[in-house]
């Protein structure tokens, strides 16, 4: 009997909540939030709230057409691939309450791991799609990668190495006892949301799609279905990689001062605080796409080993001398 | 990555118009360019023979779209030389004030596109939205947003009311404001200067040897400019400068575009201040005296110049268009060399380019895409010829 | 040079906050100057029948036609208009000798069917002969 | 009315695309993306690639050169695709008609689905065209 209502509790949570519905619904949300907020700060009025579900729809309804010259397995294959790899991780981020569904000691680099999957999907597809233009976009992406990657990777791992602990529920844990352990994070923080932002490839950093470069890049062939499903896929990774950052760096579902109260109004109130506090991130990464504008792809490179790697090395050795000096047990 | 040939064009996000670059890269940077023009050839030389000179005005008006006021002008000037017209002081003051509102406007878009080139859309929003103002101004004095037609033979066709001229005033101020802004803004702001500075490098040298005009050549510090060397209209009793930079890079354009701005809305300030009275137009008939003339202009883009030959009709017989454009291309394919492939949209966009002005040359593709017929300026002379003797001149004449 | 990062941060904040610069165009209404020059309305009783509009015209937007005489000596013409081609630019109301052309402030012009571009009118008028003058203002 | 429809018509994606014109409707079909009349409140958005558009916005005449290209990218958008045509040039040839290099308007080598004239048309009337193609499109 228990076994059969953990697997319904599995596919429920897969599903429904926190899995594919809620995603879905909310990354749809965070895309109308960036566009809005954006369109705001040029002054417009910008897309209506229903405005992402009805590209969704529309797209998902337009023809669909495979280029003749293009790998034809690996082109349909790819999106359903890459959108598959964004959605388990989303099991592994706590969203209502400090634990997620599913956790492991070092599970943070299972959710890291994943998170890379949409971006070799964007090579492959562009490389596939033997088109010029997405070719040199899927190139883009791969070099692009190798640049933020790094940074991203220590970034996160900042809290792992001051918490002693390689899950994220066990640092989200953690960090409730020792909310002050933050204040130590900022500069990872603004790493690991700088490179985020290369790795949702965005402006400043959008050079693998650059639209008035090489017209969009990797995804320059796609259309209908396959469209939508990228375009999903990277409203997902954006609520995912916002989760993860808020889960490591700003508490995660965590109210601090901690509200007291019966368990069920806290999930409830955490889930609202999970809400504000990634729309936030959201915010700053929207920020950034208004004010830059775009690098080319060496000034990238150069700028994140010149810049984001040396600092989080220097993340990385405050966070040792801390720890050897004892201050945090 | 091996040594391919990219297309950009003729339908790009980052060119408005038809164009073709054939691009050479080894691995992101540019080793060879090659640039076919002319998806926008129309025949407009060929068609303006068989039009009136009134008709003609609006004809050249749509040679191209942002600097339309130019080539009227420039038209105009030449056809009021051949009839030996005095056009009204006022006349002249109004047509110079739209002149320079026209230039603010093309350099505000300008600044945008070159914004959006380099994936700074807010630059974009911004610079379009206060060109609006620029655009209000001209929608109240002329009637229309784009291709004015104010322009006529002796002089123009609307004037300046006396209620106008604050709101002139007052748009100009905030324009002056704005750019202001947007000159501290991108002079300072990292990201711009990281894509602008150093890029498409053109000596002066160079610059002197492929003949570029306008911004493009003061930016490599040539100082040239039709308003200074040969006055028409009515700058010869305005105060301004003639802005150059010795950057001779993209940032350089950028800074003399801007402050060229700055010296539009001084002038614009100037003129209507001291908009003398009188009538806007002298009369004119309809037929022109045997002769030809050269007309130079200074549009947003550099130096125009007309050449109109009269044989005493209704009709000239010939028209010849240099835009500013043409003149430039050849600086454009020499200062993409050595760059990225990142910078052709921005390179190409430094020159302000307008393909509807530039097309002169056909050059047809075979089916297969793998021929390519040039067809040149005496080709098409014929084969116009020709054309218009199977079809008829479409116009009734006298 | 100084370089800052971010310099229209402060500007782009500060917009979230500030009105909209658009305007809501369907659902409000868009000022347009008194001068704009949008579709043509003729005054047909007024026109004398010299065709300056049709000879000025630069794109074949006026054509008017001949149509015979009519009883009362009058001579019947027919006038028609094709928006499609009009470049509104106004020099055939500029040209007209007897004001029968104006320019309305009507630019919501679009249709998806080519044939209702083409506006006909038939009238009849005395000839009448005039000097070409020049007008001050439009 | 069903849920395709209703997608398809609060989310069309702009494809602009110069056939030989002028400057003068590209400026003013960019000017309608721009705050003052910002036509991102109809879910228009301008893609690069035609693959991705739904609505291809042509401005100017037709020149023989662009011809073949016009067809080719009319091609490549995918199904279901509407065609506008911004300005005088673009409906009919305006002030080019008898140029011996153009074939007249957009609908010598692609059909058309809404007209817009106007030389160049006020951004406002580019909006009215697409509101107007809209509405076509919700009665049919």
């Amino acid at each position: 009997m228990s076994e059969i209502v953990n697997i319904l509790l599995a596919v429920l949570y897969l599903l429904v909540f926190p899995g594919f519905l809620f995603l879905f619904f909310y990354g749809l949300f965070c895309e109308y939030f960036d566009r809005k907020l954006y369109a705001r700060m040029q002054n417009r009025v910008g897309p209506p709230l229903f405005q992402p579900f009805a590209d969704f729809v529309k797209l998902l309804a337009k023809e669909d057409i495979i280029p003749e010259k293009a790998d034809k397995g690996m082109f349909s294959i790819v999106p359903l691939f890459a959108f598959a790899g964004v959605l388990t991780a989303i099991l592994y981020i706590p969203i209502w309450r400090t634990d997620a569904v599913l956790s492991f000691e070092g599970d943070l680099v299972v959710v890291l791991f994943l998170l890379t999957i949409p971006s070799f999907a964007l090579f492959f597809a562009g490389w596939h799609s033997t088109n010029l233009f997405s070719q040199i976009g899927a190139v883009r992406t791969v070099t692009q990668l190798f640049g933020y990657e790094i940074p991203f990777f220590f970034a996160c791992l900042a809290p792992a190495l001051i918490m002693g602990t390689w899950s994220i529920s066990g640092i989200l844990s953690q960090t409730v006892i020792r909310p002050e352990v933050l204040i130590l994070l900022i500069l990872a923080f603004i790493i690991a949301v700088i490179s985020l932002q290369a790795k949702l490839e965005r402006v400043p950093f959008d050079a693998p799609e650059a639209e008035t470069e090489i017209a969009g890049g990797s995804l320059v062939e796609y259309t209908g279905r396959r469209l939508a499903i990228f375009r999903l896929m990277f409203n997902i990774k954006m609520v995912i990689c916002a989760a993860l950052i808020t889960a490591l760096f700003l508490g995660g579902p965590v109210l601090f001062p901690a509200v007291p109260g019966p368990e069920f109004i806290g999930y409830l109130l955490g889930f609202v605080v999970f809400l504000l506090k990634t729309l936030f991130v959201v915010f700053l990464l929207t920020m950034m796409r208004t004010v830059f504008a775009r690098v080319r792809i060496d000034q990238l490179l150069k700028f994140c080993y010149g810049w984001l790697i040396p600092l989080s090395i220097v993340q990385f050795l405050l966070l040792i001398l801390v720890r050897s000096m004892g201050w945090f047990a | 990555m091996p040594k391919v040939t990219i297309p950009v064009g003729p339908q790009h996000p980052a060119l408005k118009e038809p164009i073709n670059f054939m691009v050479s890269v080894d691995g992101e940077t540019i080793v060879d360019a090659d640039m076919n023009l002319a998806y926008s050839h129309r025949g407009i030389e060929k068609l303006a023979e068989s039009k009136t000179y009134l008709q003609n005005i609006y004809l050249v008006e749509r040679i191209c779209g942002i600097c339309s006021h130019t080539h009227t002008t420039c038209f105009v000037q030449g056809v009021e030389e051949l009839m030996g017209i005095e056009v009204p002081e006022r006349g002249l003051y109004i047509r110079t004030l739209v002149a320079e509102l026209e230039r603010i406007h093309s350099h505000l878009l300008w600044t945008g596109v070159a914004g959006h080139e380099i994936g700074f859309d807010t630059l974009f929003m911004y610079t379009w939205r206060d060109r609006e103002l620029a655009l209000d101004l001209l929608e109240m004095i002329t009637g229309n947003r784009v291709n004015y037609g104010i322009n006529t033979i002796g002089g123009v066709r609307r004037n300046i009311k006396a209620g106008m001229k604050d709101q002139i005033l007052k748009h100009i101020g905030k324009l002056e404001e704005r750019v202001q802004y947007y000159t501290d803004m991108a002079t300072t702001e990292s990201t711009v200067l990281l894509r602008a500075e150093g890029v498409g490098h053109l000596p002066e040298n160079e610059a002197r040897k492929f003949c570029a005009v306008g911004p493009t050549a003061r930016a490599s510090n040539i100082p040239t400019d039709v308003r200074k060397e040969d006055p028409y209209a009515a700058y010869e009793e305005l105060d301004f400068e003639l802005i150059t930079s010795d950057s001779c890079d993209i940032l350089g354009r950028l800074i003399v575009r801007m402050q060229e701005m700055v010296e539009s809305c001084k002038m614009a300030r100037q003129l209507i201040e001291n908009l003398p009275s009188g009538p806007i137009r002298a009369p004119m008939s309809r037929e022109v005296p045997a002769g030809e003339v050269v007309s130079r202009y200074e549009a947003p883009r550099g130096e125009c110049l007309y050449y109109v030959k009269s044989n005493g009709t209704f009709y000239p017989e010939r028209l010849k268009v240099r835009a500013s454009t043409y003149a430039n291309w050849p600086a454009v394919v020499y200062s993409l060399k050595g760059y990225y492939i990142a910078d052709i949209p921005l390179i190409i966009a430094a020159i302000d380019p307008c393909m509807s002005c530039t097309s002169r040359v056909a050059i047809l593709d075979t089916k297969d895409g793998n021929e390519r017929k040039v067809l040149d300026m005496d080709y098409l002379r014929t084969y116009g010829i020709k054309w218009y003797k199977e079809h008829g001149r479409g116009v009734r004449r006298r | 040079m100084v370089r800052t990062i971010g310099s229209m941060f402060p500007e782009a904040f500060r917009h979230l906050w500030k009105k909209r610069a658009t305007v809501l165009y369907p659902f409000e209404k868009l000022e347009l100057t008194y001068r704009y020059r949008g579709k043509l309305e003729f005054f047909d009783e007024r026109c004398k029948g010299c065709k300056v509009c049709e000879e000025d015209c630069p794109s074949f937007a006026m054509e008017i036609k001949d149509e015979g005489k009519e009883q009362d000596g009058k001579t019947k013409f027919r006038r028609i208009y094709h928006t499609d081609r009009c470049l509104f630019c106004g020099q055939c109301a500029e040209s007209c000798m007897s004001e029968s052309i104006i320019l309305t402030k009507e630019f919501e012009l679009a249709e998806s069917d080519k044939e209702k571009f083409t506006i006909e009118s038939t009238y009849s008028t005395e000839i009448i002969a005039k000097e070409r003058e020049v007008k001050e203002d439009g | 009315m069903d849920l395709v429809k209703w997608a398809r018509i609060k989310s069309p994606w702009v494809l602009h695309l110069n056939t030989g014109g002028c400057n003068g409707c590209d400026i003013e079909v960019l000017a309608a993306l721009m705050p003052r009349s910002d036509v991102e409140r109809f879910g228009i958005l301008l893609q690069g690639s035609p693959r991705h558009a739904d609505l291809i916005v042509c401005q100017g005449p037709i020149t023989k050169q662009m011809r073949d290209r016009v067809v080719r990218i009319y091609e490549q958008v995918p199904e279901p695709k509407f065609v506008m045509a911004i300005g005088s040039c673009a409906c009919t040839a305006g002030v080019f008609q008898g140029c011996y290099n153009v074939l007249g308007g957009i609908d010598k080598a692609i059909p058309v689905d809404v007209y817009v004239p106007g030389c160049p048309p006020n951004p406002a009337a580019i909006v009215d065209g697409v509101m107007k193609l809209l509405t076509k499109l919700k009665e049919s």
